[in-house]
This record gives C-alpha cells, sequence and structure tokens, in this order.
C-alpha cells in the first residue's frame, strides 16, 4: 500500500466508488442473471417481454432459454457478452431500429433450444436423410412471443388518454 | 405512481385547453406535438405506389378508359387520385368538378364542404346540417378556414374518437347501431367512416346521405339506390340513369374482409404506432402503407417481404380483371347507344340493357373507386368483377336484339371502335 | 443426440428390413405403427363437410349442370367425390366411366391405374412406363393388387420422400427442373404432386403426360393443348373440341397462393402432427382439414374458429361465382348447339365460338375440378370464374352471330331451357 502514490490510492478508491454506485444504481450485476424482468428493462424489450408474458412459455422458460446457446457455458458466456454489448451499443448510440428481428444467427440458436426441450416430441418428425429445414415457429408462431399484434397492443393501453 | 392512480386521473396534462371542437389543429398541437406534426407531414407527401400513392395524378390520364365509363358526368372533367388530408381544402376548391354558378340549378352545394374541413363539426353543431347542406358552396365558403384537422375526430376533452358526420350517426341509426357503445377497436375504423363512404345528396336541400338502409353490402346498396329510383347522371346517347359510387373503403373493408374479420383496424395499418425515442404514438401521417411497410405490416407480419410481395400479387390480379370488366362495359355502352338511336327499337329490352349497364357500372366502380386496388378485400373485388362482367354482356345482348343488330355484338370496341350510330 | 450424429445415422432403427418400392403397406408398418395405423383410417373415413369430405356423393346429382357440362364424354356418367387413400383401387374399379370392351379402340388404357395402387412404382421399375401405358386396363388387373401406399410416397431405406410416378419426373424436367435438389419442405407438397395434378394420355399409347411445359398455370396449360390441338372429347351438337381438368390441386396451390407463398406444403394441412404420447408423428389419415381443424389449422394460426369461418365465407363466394359462370357456359353451349346445327351458320364465327366455349369451359373445370371450392387459392379461384364468365357470354354471342339469329342471345337457359335445334 505503501508504495502506491496517495493520488493514484485516491483514484483507485474513487473508481471503485464509482464503480461501486454504476453497479448499485444501475444494478448491472442482474444482466448477468436470466430474469426477463431484466431484459425488459431496456424499454424497448417490452413488447417482446409483455407478449412473451402472455404467450405459452412463460411458465416453462426464460428468455435466456431461448435466445443463448446451451451446449456449453463458454458457448453460453460468450454469445451472452457478445449479444449485450451489440444490444448496449444499439441503445446507447440511438440506432435502434423500428422493427427489432431476430438475424439468422440467433433463429438458429433459438431453433436448437426448441429442440433441446422437446427433444423427445420431435425425434421422429426431424429425423431422416434430408435436413429439416424448417423453423419451429414456422408453425408454433405464437408459442414464444403471443398472438400477432401483441406487440403493439401493450401500447393500445394508451395512458395519454382515459376513455368515456 | 401510476398504479394508485385511478384511471380517470390518469390522463394527459394538457399544456392549453382546447375549446369544443376547435377548428385550428395547431392549438391542438400545443398538447400534442407528435401527432400535430406526422399531421402536418400529409400536406407535402408526394411519395407514388405502383397504384396509389400521394400524388394527384389523374386518373382519366392514367385509364383513358374511364373518360368513357364517366361521359357526361362532373368526373370526366378531373378525377385525381387523393392526397394526404392536409389538403383537401385546396384539393376540392381546385377540381374542375364544381360549378359555381348559384343561378344554375346544378350548382354545387355546401355539402361538398363536409368531408373536407375541421370548421364542420362547430358549423354542423351551431347551423344544423339541414342548413348547412341547403347552402350552395359560394355560400358556404367564407366559413371554412381550415382544411381536415383534429376536430374531425377527436372530442376535444378527453380526446377519445368520435362520429362527428350526422350523415354516419343517421346511417348508423338506420341500421338500429348507436356508435356511443362502440369498443374502441372499433371507433379506429368507424372514425375513417364518417368520410370513406359512398354517398349521395338526398333531395332538393342535398341532404347529405349514406345508403345504407338495407345494409353496406354492394348488392344491398343497389337495391336501395333502385327502390329509391335515385340516379347521379343520365348516361348520354344510351339513357342509362348512371350511379356513380365514392370511395367506399367501409363498405369494401367491412364487407368479410380477412383483415376485418381478424380485428384489424384502417388505424392499425394507416396510422401505426411509431416510436419518438421512448414514446410510442399513432402516426397521424395517413397514406399509403406501402409507403412504410415495416411500421404498418411488420407489426403484426414477421416477413414483410413476403406480404409486400403478396400485395403486388393481389393488385395486378385486381387491376388486369377491373380493365376485362370496364371493356366489356364500354362494349354494352356502344351497344346500347347504337341501339337508342333507333327509333324502331324494342323499348322494354332497350330498359333491360339500361338497368343491366347501371348496374353493371355502379359495381365496377365500387371496386374501383376504392382506394386499394382490392387489397382491403381481393376475393369480394374479384367477385364483383366476375358478376360485373356478367351484367355487362347481358346489357350488351339485350341491346342488341332490342333493335335485332348482329353488329351490335361486336366486342373490344374499346380498341376497334364500333361504328357510332 | 442431434448435433453428435452424422445425419444420415439419425435414422430410425428398423425393425424389419423393407425391399425397395415394396407394395405391401402392411409390411411397412411393422416398422411405422403409428404412420400404418392412421394410414389405414383413410378406408373407412365417411365424414362429409359442406363442400367435400370423404364420403363418395355424386356431383351430377349434387349440381346437375355438370350432366350438361359434361355431356357425351364419360364424365357424364359417373362422378363422385373422391374418398380416403385406401379405397384409390376399389373406387377406380368400380367407375362406370370405365370402357372394359378391349376390342373398342376407345376401351380404357392401364395408364388409369398410375395413381391408384402401391404396385406401380415397382411395375414402372420393371417394364418402364411406356409398355406400362401401353397395356389395357384389363391386363393390367392382374398386376394391381394393394391401394395407394408407402411406396407411392417413399423410399423404402431411408423413408425420405421421392417423386415415384415418372410423369411428374418428365414434366419438371421439361421445366428444367430436377427434384432431387428440392428441398424437404418443397417435397412434401411435391409429393403430391405424382397424383394431385392435371394430365392428359399422350400419342395412341396413352403415355401419361402432364401438360406443364410452358409453365403450370392456367393460361400456359391452355396454350399448351391449344398448340397440341388436343381434346378429350368433341362436345355433343356443338362440335366443340372439349377438354376435361382433373384434379389440379398442385397446379392451382402453387399459382401464387398465399399459403404457397408463405412457405406451406400439402402435407402442413393434410397431414398435420399428431401426438402419440410424448412422440409426435405426421397424420396418414389425409381428408379434409375441416374434419380436424385444430390439429391442421390450429398451430399456425391460434383463432380456429376464424379461420374456419373465413374458409366458410371463401367457399360461399367462390361457390356462388363457379355457378354462374356455369349458367353462362350452359347458355354459350344451347345457342352454339342451334347454330351447329344450321347449315348456313357463318363458319368462321362458328369455330370462333367453339374455341371459346372450349376455354371458358376448361377454366371452369380446372377451379371445379380443384377439390378444395376455391380455398386453396381464393383470389385465383374468382379470376378464373370472371374471366371464364367472360369468354362464355362472348362465344354466345359470337353463335348468335354466326347464324343471325337474336334468340340465341337467351339467358339463364339452364332453367327455362331455349327451343332445340
Ligand atoms: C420459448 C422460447 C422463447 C422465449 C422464452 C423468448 N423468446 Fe424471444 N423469440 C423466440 C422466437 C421463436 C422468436 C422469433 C424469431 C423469428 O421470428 O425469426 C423470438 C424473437 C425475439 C426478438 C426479435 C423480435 C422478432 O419478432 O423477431 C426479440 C427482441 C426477443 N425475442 C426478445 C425476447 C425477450 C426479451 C424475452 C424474454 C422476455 C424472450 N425473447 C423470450 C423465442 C423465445
Ligand atoms: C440496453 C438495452 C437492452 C437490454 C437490457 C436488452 N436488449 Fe435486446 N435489444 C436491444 C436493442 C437496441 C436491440 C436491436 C438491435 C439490432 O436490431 O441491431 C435488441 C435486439 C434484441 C434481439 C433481436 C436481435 C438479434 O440479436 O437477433 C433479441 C433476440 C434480444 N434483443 C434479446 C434480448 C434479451 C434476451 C435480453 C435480456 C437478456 C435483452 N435483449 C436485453 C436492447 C436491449
Ligand atoms: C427451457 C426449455 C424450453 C425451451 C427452450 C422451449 N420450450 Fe417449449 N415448452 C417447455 C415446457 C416445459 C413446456 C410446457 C409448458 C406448459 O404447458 O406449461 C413447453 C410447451 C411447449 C408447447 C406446447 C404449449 C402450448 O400451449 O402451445 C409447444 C408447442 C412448444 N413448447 C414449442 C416450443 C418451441 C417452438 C420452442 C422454441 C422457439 C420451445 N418450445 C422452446 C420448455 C421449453
Ligand atoms: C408443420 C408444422 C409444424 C412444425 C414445423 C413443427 N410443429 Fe410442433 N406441432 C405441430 C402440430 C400440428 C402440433 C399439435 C399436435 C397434436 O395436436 O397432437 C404440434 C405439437 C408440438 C408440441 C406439443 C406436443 C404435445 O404433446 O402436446 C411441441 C412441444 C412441439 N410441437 C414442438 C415443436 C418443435 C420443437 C419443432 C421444431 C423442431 C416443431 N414443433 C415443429 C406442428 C408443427
Ligand atoms: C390490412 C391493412 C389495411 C387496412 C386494415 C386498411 N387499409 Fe387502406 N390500404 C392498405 C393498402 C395496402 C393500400 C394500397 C396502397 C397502395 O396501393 O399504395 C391501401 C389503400 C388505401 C387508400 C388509398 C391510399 C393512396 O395511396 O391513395 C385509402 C384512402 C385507404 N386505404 C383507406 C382505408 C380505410 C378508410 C380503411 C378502413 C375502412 C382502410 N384503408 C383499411 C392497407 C389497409
Ligand atoms: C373529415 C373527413 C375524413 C376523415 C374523418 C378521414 N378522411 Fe381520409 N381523406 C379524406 C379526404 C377528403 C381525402 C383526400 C384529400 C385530397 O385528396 O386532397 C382523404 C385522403 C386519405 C388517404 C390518401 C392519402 C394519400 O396520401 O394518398 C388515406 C390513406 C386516408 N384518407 C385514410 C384515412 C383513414 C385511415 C382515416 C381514419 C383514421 C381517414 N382517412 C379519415 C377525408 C377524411
Ligand atoms: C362523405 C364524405 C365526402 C363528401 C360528401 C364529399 N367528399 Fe370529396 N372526398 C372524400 C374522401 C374520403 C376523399 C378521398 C378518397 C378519394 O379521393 O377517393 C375525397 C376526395 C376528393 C377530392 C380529391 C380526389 C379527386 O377526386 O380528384 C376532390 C377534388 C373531392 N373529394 C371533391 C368533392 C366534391 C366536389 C364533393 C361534392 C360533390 C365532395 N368531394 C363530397 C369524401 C367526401
Ligand atoms: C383522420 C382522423 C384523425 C385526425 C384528423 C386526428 N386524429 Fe388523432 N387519432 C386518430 C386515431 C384513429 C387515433 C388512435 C386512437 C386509439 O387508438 O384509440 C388517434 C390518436 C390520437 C392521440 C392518442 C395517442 C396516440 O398517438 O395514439 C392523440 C393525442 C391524438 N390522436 C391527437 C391528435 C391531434 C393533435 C390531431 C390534430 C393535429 C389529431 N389527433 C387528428 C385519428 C385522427
Ligand atoms: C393488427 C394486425 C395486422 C396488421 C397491422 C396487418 N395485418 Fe395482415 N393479417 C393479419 C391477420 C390476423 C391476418 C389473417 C390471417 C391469419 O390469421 O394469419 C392477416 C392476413 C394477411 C394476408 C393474407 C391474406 C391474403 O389474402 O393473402 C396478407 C397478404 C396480409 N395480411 C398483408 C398485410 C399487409 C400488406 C399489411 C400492411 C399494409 C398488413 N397485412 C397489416 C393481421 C394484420
Ligand atoms: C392451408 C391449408 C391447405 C393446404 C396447404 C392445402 N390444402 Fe387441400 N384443402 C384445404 C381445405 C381447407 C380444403 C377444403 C376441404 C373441405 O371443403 O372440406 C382442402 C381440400 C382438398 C381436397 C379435397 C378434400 C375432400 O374432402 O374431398 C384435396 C384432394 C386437397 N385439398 C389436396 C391438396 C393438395 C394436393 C395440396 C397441395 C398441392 C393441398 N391440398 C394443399 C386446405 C389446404
Ligand atoms: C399415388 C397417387 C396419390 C398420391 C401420391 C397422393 N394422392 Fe391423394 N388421392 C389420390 C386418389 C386416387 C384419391 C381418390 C381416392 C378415391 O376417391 O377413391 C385421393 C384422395 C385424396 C384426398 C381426399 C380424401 C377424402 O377423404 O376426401 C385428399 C385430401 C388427398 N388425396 C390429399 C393428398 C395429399 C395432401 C397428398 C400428398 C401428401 C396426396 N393426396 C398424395 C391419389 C394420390
Ligand atoms: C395423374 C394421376 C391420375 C391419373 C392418371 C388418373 N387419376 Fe383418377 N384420381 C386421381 C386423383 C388425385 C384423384 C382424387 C381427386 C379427385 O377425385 O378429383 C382421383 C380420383 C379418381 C376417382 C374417384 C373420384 C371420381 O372421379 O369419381 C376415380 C373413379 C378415378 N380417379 C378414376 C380414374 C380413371 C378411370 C382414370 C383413367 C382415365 C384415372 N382415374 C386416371 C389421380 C389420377
Ligand atoms: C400420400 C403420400 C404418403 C403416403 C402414401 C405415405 N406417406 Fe409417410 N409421409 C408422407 C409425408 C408428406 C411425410 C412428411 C415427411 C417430412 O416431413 O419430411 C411422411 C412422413 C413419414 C414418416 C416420418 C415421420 C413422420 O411421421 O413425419 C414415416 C415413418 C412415414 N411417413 C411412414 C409411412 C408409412 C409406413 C406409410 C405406409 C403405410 C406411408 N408413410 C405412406 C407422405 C406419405
Ligand atoms: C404452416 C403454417 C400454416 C398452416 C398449417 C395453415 N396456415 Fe393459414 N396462413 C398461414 C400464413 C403464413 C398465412 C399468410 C398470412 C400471414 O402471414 O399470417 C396464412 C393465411 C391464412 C388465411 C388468410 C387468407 C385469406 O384469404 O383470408 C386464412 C383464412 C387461413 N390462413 C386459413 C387456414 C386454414 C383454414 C388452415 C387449415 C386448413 C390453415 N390456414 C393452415 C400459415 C398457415
Ligand atoms: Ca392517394
Ligand atoms: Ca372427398
Amino acid at each position: 500500500m505503501k508504495n502506491i502514490p496517495l493520488p493514484i490510492l485516491i483514484a483507485l478508491a474513487a473508481f471503485i466508488i464509482a464503480m461501486g454506485v454504476f453497479v448499485v444504481t444501475t444494478d448491472a450485476v442482474a444482466y448477468a442473471g436470466t430474469h426477463a424482468e431484466t431484459c425488459n428493462n431496456c424499454h424497448v424489450m417490452h413488447p417482446m417481454y409483455e407478449n412473451y408474458y402472455h404467450a405459452a412459455h412463460q411458465r416453462a422458460a426464460e428468455c435466456a432459454d431461448c435466445h443463448l446457446p446451451h451446449e456449453n457455458l463458454v458457448a453460453y458466456w460468450f454469445e451472452k457478452g457478445r449479444q449485450g454489448a451489440h444490444d448496449v451499443y444499439v441503445f446507447t448510440t440511438g440506432t435502434t431500429p423500428e422493427l427489432i428481428r431476430a438475424n439468422e444467427h440467433s433463429q438458429e440458436i433459438i431453433q436448437h433450444n426448441c429442440i433441446r426441450c422437446h427433444e423427445e416430441t420431435v425425434e421422429s418428425i426431424v429425423m431422416g436423410p434430408q435436413a429439416f429445414d424448417r423453423n419451429c415457429w414456422d408453425c408454433h408462431r405464437d408459442v414464444a412471443h403471443g398472438e400477432r399484434g401483441m406487440s403493439t397492443s401493450s401500447f393500445q393501453d394508451s395512458t395519454t388518454y382515459p376513455v368515456k | 405512481f401510476m398504479k394508485n392512480n385511478p384511471p380517470a386521473e390518469r390522463a394527459f396534462e394538457p399544456l392549453v385547453e382546447i375549446a369544443a371542437m376547435e377548428p385550428d389543429s395547431s392549438k391542438w398541437g400545443v398538447n400534442f406535438p407528435n401527432q400535430w406534426n406526422s399531421f402536418q407531414k400529409t400536406e407535402t407527401n408526394n411519395i407514388d405506389t405502383t397504384y396509389a400513392g400521394s400524388s394527384k395524378f389523374s386518373w382519366l390520364e392514367r385509364d383513358p378508359r374511364q373518360k368513357i365509363l364517366f361521359a357526361g358526368y362532373s368526373f370526366s372533367k378531373e378525377y385525381n387520385d387523393d392526397r394526404g388530408h392536409m389538403n383537401a381544402l385546396e384539393d376540392v376548391r381546385a377540381i374542375k368538378r364544381l360549378n359555381l354558378n348559384d343561378e344554375d340549378p346544378k350548382h354545387t352545394p355546401a355539402t361538398c364542404y363536409s368531408c373536407k374541413s375541421s370548421n364542420n363539426p362547430s358549423l354542423w353543431d351551431e347551423m344544423g346540417m339541414e342548413t348547412y347542406d341547403a347552402m350552395t358552396f359560394n355560400e358556404m365558403t367564407p366559413n371554412i378556414e381550415y382544411s381536415i384537422g383534429c376536430a374531425n375526430c377527436h372530442e376535444a376533452d378527453t380526446m377519445r374518437l368520435i362520429v362527428t358526420n350526422p350523415a354516419l350517426e343517421n346511417a348508423l341509426k338506420a341500421q338500429g347501431k348507436d356508435w356511443t357503445t362502440f369498443t374502441r377497436q372499433e371507433m379506429r375504423t368507424v372514425v375513417c367512416a364518417n368520410c370513406h363512404v359512398e354517398y349521395y345528396f338526398a333531395g332538393p336541400d342535398n341532404y347529405l346521405t349514406f345508403p345504407w338502409e338495407n345494409g353496406t353490402r354492394i348488392d344491398q346498396i343497389i337495391e336501395y339506390y333502385n327502390e329509391l329510383g335515385f340516379k347521379d347522371w343520365e348516361y348520354p346517347e344510351t339513357g342509362t340513369p348512371a350511379l356513380k359510387a365514392q370511395h367506399p373503403e367501409y363498405e369494401f373493408f367491412t364487407a368479410g374482409s380477412t383483415h376485418y374479420n381478424a380485428g384489424v383496424s384502417c388505424s392499425d395499418c394507416h396510422m401505426p404506432y411509431v416510436s419518438d425515442g421512448a414514446a410510442k404514438y399513432s402516426s397521424h401521417d395517413v397514406h399509403s402503407p406501402l409507403i412504410n411497410p415495416e411500421q404498418s405490416c411488420g407489426q403484426c407480419h414477421t416477413d414483410v417481404e413476403y406480404v409486400i410481395r403478396r400485395v403486388n400479387l393481389i393488385q395486378d390480379q385486381v387491376a388486369e380483371t377491373k380493365i376485362a370488366t370496364e371493356d366489356a362495359i364500354i362494349d354494352a355502352i356502344n351497344a346500347i347507344k347504337i341501339a337508342a338511336a333507333n327509333p324502331d327499337a324494342d323499348a322494354a329490352l332497350l330498359d333491360q340493357a339500361r338497368q343491366l349497364h347501371r348496374e353493371a357500372q355502379f359495381m365496377w366502380d365500387f371496386l374501383s373507386a376504392e382506394n386499394s386496388t382490392g387489397f382491403h378485400n381481393p376475393e369480394y373485388a374479384l367477385k364483383i368483377c366476375a358478376d360485373a362482367t356478367n351484367l355487362a354482356r347481358q346489357a350488351q345482348m339485350l341491346a342488341a336484339q332490342s333493335v335485332n343488330d348482329m353488329s351490335l355484338l361486336a366486342t373490344d370496341t374499346y380498341y376497334a371502335p364500333a361504328p357510332t350510330p
């Protein structure tokens, strides 16, 4: 301790305090977790949260169960960091697209997760020499995020004005 | 804290108080800058799509058959595609269809302002629609200052959607319906029916009326006009008591279209929610959804490219079939003209021919004047084409029979004109 | 298990070995009891829906216009609604359309077995389709033991879906397509095209052929038959070189229907997944999806009631418009008959009338023989009605012109028969 110059000590302490405050006020640790409510912190995720909440999987799965790879911990944490950094970057730079859509990479992850949980059910239909070339949600259009149009319904209950 | 307040108090905090039926939208805009800003964009929008869009292109030039189909009626003078709501006043005042000679018994009445201005709700409130409609267009002009605005759709103190046009209120009543019991989602369609509907002027005092007493389906509307013996004009040389259909988007869309039956409203497609940073609001920049399909369709259809390709296919199919129907009607018109010029024509057969011409043309127009090139209800559009073509051909056959002249059966006379009478 | 095994090894562990093209489905059923059990249900299914279903009701009785429309052709003798796959053999052998007199040059050829039996793949493999088709129905009968079965759709060792009918292989090749490159989802539609397609017998040896060289849309098929100068029969008294359309479900569905364009396959609706305990499998009990809409439509459309109401509306609209088209064609037929009986008729005009009658009737039949009452492609169905009605009326007018006889313009002659020649 003695060898460390005081200004640096102060700076270090300040940094630690600042980080602490940052972590406490922004609840950064939560982002390492899997609570659906955490994703919902970002208001742009609100429609997805809202209609996930009303869909079939709310009792069964959290966002990360579908949206992050689960074959091993490395893949899981790498993808979590990568996606998180991407989302935060897009969000803070204000370049959030009007229409958020899962990209192909995400779709692949999701598909693997459907099969991971439902392996027994789909065993006989995905087998065979030809690849099972469609996404589960081509048919199960509502199981993950509820009925179509629900993404906007949360806004239709606008609080801007009362209804007589 | 939101959750603890009773709903009534969850309302907006108005910056300024808006008088009931305030015609000046910019005053409302102080409280609702997003809605007002987007609304103003309707004035300068100029983007066209394949079949529609926001420029003022001429239908008579784009499809010269329509010059023939509206011959003798004001629509053959000028008929343009519609533009944004902020242009309504400018456009109605500039159109060559007006007859501003008040001495002429056929002068344009004040009724033509009914769907063009936010001054109307307060004017109707003050003088009543009967008095309003009995005035001439010229007489009304000084009272009309603003184009369409907030007061045409909203109640000032609550901002809820309301029926502002007494003609709509009457038409709903005639069907035993009370709009104050409608749900919010229903109002998101009905509010457009203040204007986007087929109408006619009843009686000598031009009382604005929607022909819905028997219902809003095409056969019910034709039945209504037939019972009434109403005609918009007499088609020149054929003597047909012709009807003009005007923008029946509401009737067309609600006639069992897939979207209407699924609970989708006009506003879902034409006024999608858009975001301003954090806040979402309804875009008041009302125009073709094909200009911003991600917002308009994307909230419900994940594959936006797919639905756009689909719209193209539907519209191409309808446009092609519609032209075939027009050609058939023109063949009928040319035949009836020759028959009508013949003093020896069988009057009963000729009248039957005219009646079928009247119905075929109204059916075609119902589809044509509906501005989505069939998309609002594709199957209805094509069924109407099938029925109208069948009637037009039968009209032509009756005309030929009435004068016993085979040359009247010539087809494609639009391309190779038949000998004139 | 998915990730670690190479695809080929992910396959099932067969209990018994199945020979290539094994015609006996019960042998395959040892390995796949769920599929085999559900497949057997197609034999006893008897449930009807509003417009279709699995009973053997007569079309000629349900819509007697068809007796007139098919007059002079075998279809006017007996024409029933289709039933489940296990009945195909019984039904083809019992139908009054057969001509089992091998001395008659118009005897029924073996080709009529092409789509009715699981014996075919191995027979085609042994003797080639040319030899097969050159035989008579009677000659082939001893070789045919089983109705449709696993071998018509699956490759025995891999269970993948394959094209088994050489006519389909040829037709795809003529379009420059190679089915072995198709994806699994594509095969879930193409496998039905082994049979659910329009076909004709080419040449004196009745070679089974699909008329797809120009494409599979209705105008392209008509063009193909016109170029070939092909006719199925000559319509009696009118002399029209008439065409019969047969079950073009594949061509109809793939002509830009909303479901096809969205990537939905025949199997998605007609062979939905059903579950047996934990595992799910494709139901091989193929029939109208309206019998079990929860399974057939319910995964994609959560509001099953809505889509069912929608099917009803689509089918009602199509059925009504289709009848109007039939009436127009019958008017044309009655007019052409009278004209054709007249030795002074203008031959050129009369031939034009016949050509339009031929096309109108084939268009109508294309829609009518397609078994979904328009649902597979509602807009296409209605556009076809509009076009066919237009042509039928023009045929009628030409017939009247050819003999200069106004009485031939009588309409609704189906209801009030026109005077016979
Ligand atoms: C049961 C699995 C599952 C769960 C749980 C789930 N999702 Fe999804 N998510 C999906 C699927 C499937 C899609 C659609 C991908 C597509 O359409 O290509 C999707 C799409 C999305 C999209 C892109 C929007 C779109 O329509 O393409 C976002 C953002 C998203 N999810 C966020 C979330 C959030 C936040 C949560 C938790 C509140 C969550 N998801 C929970 C399966 C799931
Ligand atoms: C910091 C705000 C924020 C948080 C917190 C957040 N997101 Fe997002 N998310 C975004 C933004 C912004 C986008 C749009 C990115 C784009 O389209 O490039 C997005 C896009 C997505 C997508 C679609 C794009 C893709 O990668 O396929 C998914 C899925 C998604 N988020 C899931 C989640 C999940 C799961 C969580 C919680 C673990 C979460 N998000 C938390 C801001 C956030
Ligand atoms: C974390 C594991 C998990 C993942 C990942 C998952 N599921 Fe599920 N799923 C479940 C469980 C558990 C249930 C039973 C839920 C219940 O009934 O409460 C279920 C239920 C279902 C059901 C039947 C429920 C209904 O009411 O419709 C379907 C269909 C389904 N899942 C499809 C999918 C698809 C498609 C995906 C991928 C987009 C997916 N699942 C991802 C665990 C999972
Ligand atoms: C072609 C459409 C289709 C596709 C693709 C599809 N499913 Fe299904 N799935 C169905 C249908 C139909 C059912 C209902 C079966 C029933 O009613 O018995 C179903 C049922 C289920 C169930 C519930 C089974 C039960 O016991 O109730 C699960 C879980 C499921 N699917 C998961 C998946 C997964 C995971 C995938 C992707 C590998 C997938 N599905 C792909 C149509 C599909
Ligand atoms: C499901 C979406 C949808 C609904 C609901 C809908 N529309 Fe449209 N509307 C469209 C599309 C798509 C077009 C075609 C635009 C084009 O061709 O550029 C269109 C065109 C129009 C046009 C002409 C636009 C132009 O560019 O000139 C008007 C006016 C219109 N609609 C009014 C209405 C009214 C009024 C209602 C309710 C009664 C309604 N629409 C309901 C999608 C919709
Ligand atoms: C007060 C009457 C009135 C009401 C209410 C009204 N409209 Fe209009 N609308 C018009 C008139 C008039 C025009 C044509 C203006 C012009 O061409 O100058 C028009 C034009 C349009 C256009 C064409 C715009 C373009 O750029 O081509 C669309 C789309 C449209 N309206 C949709 C709607 C919808 C959706 C609603 C309900 C939410 C609605 N309108 C309510 C009178 C009205
Ligand atoms: C019931 C409401 C209503 C009445 C009454 C009405 N309009 Fe309109 N008008 C509309 C709507 C809605 C549009 C936009 C849709 C369209 O153009 O088809 C429109 C569009 C127009 C346009 C722009 C497009 C064009 O046709 O060139 C003109 C000009 C116009 N109206 C003139 C008139 C005149 C003149 C009258 C009286 C004869 C009249 N309007 C009566 C509702 C009305
Ligand atoms: C053509 C009809 C029409 C006109 C004109 C109109 N609005 Fe609206 N407005 C609507 C519709 C439809 C909604 C959606 C209401 C709902 O969802 O209940 C709406 C919603 C709103 C809302 C609620 C929040 C939101 O964005 O959904 C506000 C605030 C509003 N309008 C303000 C205005 C103002 C200010 C004007 C004048 C500049 C105006 N409106 C003109 C039809 C109109
Ligand atoms: C509020 C939700 C919603 C909106 C917004 C919406 N749709 Fe739809 N759409 C539906 C529903 C629900 C169906 C009915 C079929 C179903 O259940 O999947 C449908 C069906 C369709 C179909 C199939 C019908 C056919 O005839 O092919 C097309 C195409 C389509 N929509 C295009 C569009 C386009 C283009 C837009 C934007 C202009 C749009 N939709 C906006 C909900 C919506
Ligand atoms: C989107 C769902 C869907 C798809 C995809 C589909 N069909 Fe159908 N099919 C139906 C419906 C609904 C009916 C009408 C049944 C009725 O009227 O009872 C039908 C009717 C039929 C019938 C008559 C059934 C009976 O009861 O007699 C046959 C045969 C048929 N389809 C074959 C096919 C073939 C072959 C394909 C692919 C080329 C196909 N279908 C694709 C939904 C579908
Ligand atoms: C080997 C020829 C062949 C193949 C391959 C074939 N079908 Fe058929 N299908 C027939 C015949 C023949 C009938 C009529 C049997 C009868 O009426 O006795 C029929 C009848 C049907 C029916 C009517 C059943 C009823 O109960 O009314 C449907 C639906 C059907 N097929 C759908 C399909 C679908 C979907 C496929 C592809 C997955 C398919 N078919 C493949 C020859 C075939
Ligand atoms: C390219 C395949 C194919 C050929 C070749 C074919 N059929 Fe069919 N047949 C079908 C299909 C598919 C159905 C079920 C759909 C339908 O009935 O419309 C069917 C149905 C039938 C039915 C039951 C329904 C009815 O029409 O009463 C009979 C009987 C029949 N065929 C007899 C014949 C005869 C006789 C021939 C030879 C002239 C023949 N088929 C040639 C495919 C074929
Ligand atoms: C009319 C055509 C047809 C006939 C006949 C047929 N199948 Fe299938 N079969 C299919 C289709 C389509 C699939 C779905 C394949 C896919 O999704 O890749 C399928 C899938 C299967 C599968 C894979 C698992 C599943 O259920 O999806 C098995 C195993 C199977 N069939 C066995 C049989 C057996 C055993 C028979 C005879 C009893 C038979 N099939 C007859 C068309 C047929
Ligand atoms: C594999 C998924 C899938 C299956 C199975 C399916 N559909 Fe659809 N359906 C769609 C898609 C995708 C659309 C296009 C509109 C959209 O994007 O939602 C659609 C559109 C529709 C529409 C709107 C089109 C119109 O003209 O009104 C109706 C109605 C419909 N489907 C009925 C049915 C019926 C009935 C069945 C069962 C016999 C069925 N569907 C089976 C996916 C499916
Ligand atoms: Ca326009
Ligand atoms: Ca059947």
